[in-house]
């Protein structure tokens, strides 16, 4: 059983980090502001969440297991809103000049 | 699993701190903040492996990592749309506050 | 030398940077941040004091720790201060630089030479 | 060289790059952003000396709501032309450059001749522990071993917001800090500030309620606080307070007056000022933090609020 969700978890984990080297790379690569944005919300969403669900099964109760929920919800209203304000607000900017 | 969890959270750290060559170059202010909120990310992620690894208190920390970086978010965003639209509310929550 | 030999070391890297933005930077607001710079690096060296202090089962020594948390929100407390008179200053004189040709009115210099 | 050296050795040149980047960089808005980045590695770097406490202070006011701060202003300030008439040469940069670098050699060397055996109190704070019913050693010294600190600490903020408001204008006295938020919010920015406020409520009592046996405290609970009702503002759901309202400033002023006059109290009770009677001590300190949490919110949030009436060209 152990061996089956440290399996589980191994997996999640590296799925998570696959998303956030995306992400990264995205960032760094992707020529406009927007398509940055894209690539950042694919980190923001994927990679914390898989991270998140790959520890679940780890945590000790579940006081602990909600907490991780609380923080993955928290970082998803704030980055979901938010990227869709940063585009807002990039989509000003190149509507401007 | 230990050494997992370490080695992943470093990873983790180390590749959005790639992100931050974006806070070097911009060209906008957006992909600057961009850059920031993808550290911040990966920085919740690192705590959350740090507190499965042992370190107590280490979500407390994503928490709060988490919440602020919504909430300095919500402060780039409200100054950047600020500046230059004229509807700005100074006018009358002035008046207001002074009756 | 280990983690704590560097977190001591780039805390007085930090402050020696600090303190070259904050003479160096004309603007009033990069000041501000250098000062919290310098600020991050003070709490960093604090810290590796703190944690050569590690005995009983305690992994740090809790009095400097409890200093730090205390420096910190006094460090916001200044900030605060800060931003405010600098958002004033601006409001009076429309540059964030503090200039020496002393251009503005009389009502106005007790601003700007605070 | 082992791995977790190499991170943090890693961790460690990526704050200093970052700290360079937010002094040398010319857009005062990327330099505050690069701030906010530095505030949070420092956090990390605060975990990874097991000094969680200050982790969760510096991730809530080093980097969340000191940049806040800074972002705001920088939107308002901008970058400015530099008049100055006199102007720091090569030269004179490069003087001033070798100064610090002296400081840092010096305090670097005086770290590092620091004696063998360091001294600490850490073996007195965990003797007394018990005594005070707490099991966080830090909430310990901030609020039994050293309050006179803390309570110094919680009266400091309401100076620093009295001398906020002195930069008002004299017509603009008595008035309310001009709102945060624009006339009309976004759709998205009012959904969260509907959302994330109870969430800010919640991890702020539990930051302070843990404080007791776990890292955590007033300091870090209240700032979240802050932050929550700071979002309400700037999605338009409540306006900044009059500044002359009796129940703001009996907020502002009444954790600190808590604290005093329970301190005062110990000179009958427990003989002594700001001591507990024996087995009730851990009882005294949560109704303390309780009050100074509220103060610690309100003195945060009219910090960043700023002066009242205050209106930019």
């Amino acid at each position: 059983m152990t061996l089956l969700t440290d399996a589980f978890t191994i997996v999640c984990v590296s799925g998570g980090l696959f998303f956030f080297l995306a992400g990264a790379v995205g960032l760094v690569r992707f020529p406009d502001t927007l398509a940055r944005l894209h690539a950042l919300t694919k980190a923001d969403n994927l990679g914390l969440g898989l991270i998140v669900l790959g520890l679940l099964p780890q945590s000790d109760g579940v006081l602990s297991a909600t907490k991780l929920l609380l923080v993955w919800a928290v970082a998803q209203l704030g980055g979901a809103t938010l990227s869709q304000m940063v585009a807002r607000v990039a989509k000003d900017k190149t509507s401007k000049s | 699993m230990a050494d997992f969890f370490f080695i992943a959270g470093a990873l983790i750290v180390a590749i959005t701190a790639v992100g931050l060559f974006r806070v070097l170059r911009g060209p906008d202010d957006a992909d600057r903040v961009m850059a920031a909120q993808l550290l911040g990310t990966g920085g919740v992620a690192a705590l959350l492996l740090a507190e499965v690894r042992g370190t107590r208190g280490a979500v407390d920390v994503a928490l709060v990592l988490a919440f602020l970086a919504a909430f300095s978010g919500v402060a780039f965003v409200n100054a950047s749309l600020g500046e230059g639209s004229g509807d700005n509310t100074s006018e009358h929550t002035e008046d207001d506050a002074l009756n | 030398m280990n983690a704590l030999t560097l977190a001591g070391l780039s805390g007085a890297a930090l402050i020696g940077m600090g303190l070259y933005g904050f003479i160096t930077n004309a603007h009033l607001l990069r000041k501000i941040v250098a000062f919290n710079v310098i600020g991050g690096g003070v709490f960093l060296l604090f810290g590796a004091v703190a944690h050569r202090g590690a005995a009983s089962g305690m992994s740090a020594d809790p009095v400097p720790q409890a200093l730090v948390i205390t420096g910190i929100v006094v460090a916001f407390s200044a900030t605060a201060l800060a931003v405010a008179l600098l958002l004033r200053y601006f409001k009076e004189t429309g540059t964030p630089f503090l200039s020496d040709n002393c251009e503005t009115s009389g009502s106005r210099s007790d601003v700007e030479r605070s | 060289m082992n791995v977790p050296f190499g991170f943090d050795a890693s961790l460690a040149v990526l704050t200093l790059a970052v700290a360079g980047y937010a002094i040398a960089v010319r857009e005062s808005f990327a330099a505050v952003i690069a701030f906010i980045s530095y505030g949070l590695l420092l956090a990390l770097v605060w975990v990874r000396l097991s000094a969680v406490d200050v982790a969760l202070t510096e991730g809530a006011i080093g980097g969340g709501v000191t940049g806040a701060l800074l972002i705001s202003a920088a939107a308002k300030v901008g970058n400015g032309v530099a008049d100055v008439s006199r102007p720091l040469g090569r030269v004179g940069k490069f003087f001033i450059a070798f100064l610090c670098a002296v400081i840092t050699i010096g305090i670097a060397v005086a770290f590092l001749s620091l004696p063998e055996s360091a001294p600490t109190l850490a073996p007195l704070a965990a003797e007394h522990l018990p005594s005070t019913g707490l099991g966080n050693p830090v909430t310990a010294v901030l609020l039994s071993y050293r309050a006179i600190d803390t309570l110094l600490e919680s009266v400091v903020l309401v100076f620093a917001v009295v001398g906020v408001w002195t930069f008002a204008s004299d017509h603009h006295w008595g008035g309310a800090p001009e709102s945060p938020g624009r006339d009309r919010p976004e759709e998205p920015l009012v959904f969260l500030g509907q959302i994330l406020p109870p969430l800010g409520i919640l991890i702020g009592v539990h930051l302070v309620w843990t404080g007791a046996t776990e890292p955590g405290g007033a300091f870090q609970g209240g700032t979240i606080l802050a932050a929550a009702w700071i979002l309400t503002m700037v999605a338009g759901l409540t306006k900044p307070p009059s500044i002359g309202g009796r129940w703001l400033r009996f907020a502002l002023v009444g954790g600190p007056a808590l604290f005093l006059g329970i301190g005062v109290a110990g000179f009958v009770i427990a003989k002594a000022f700001l001591a507990y009677p024996e087995g009730y001590a851990k009882a005294f300190i949560l109704v303390i933090e309780a009050g100074v949490t509220v103060s610690i919110a309100v003195a945060l949030g009219l910090l960043a609020l700023g002066p009242p009436g205050r209106r930019l060209p």
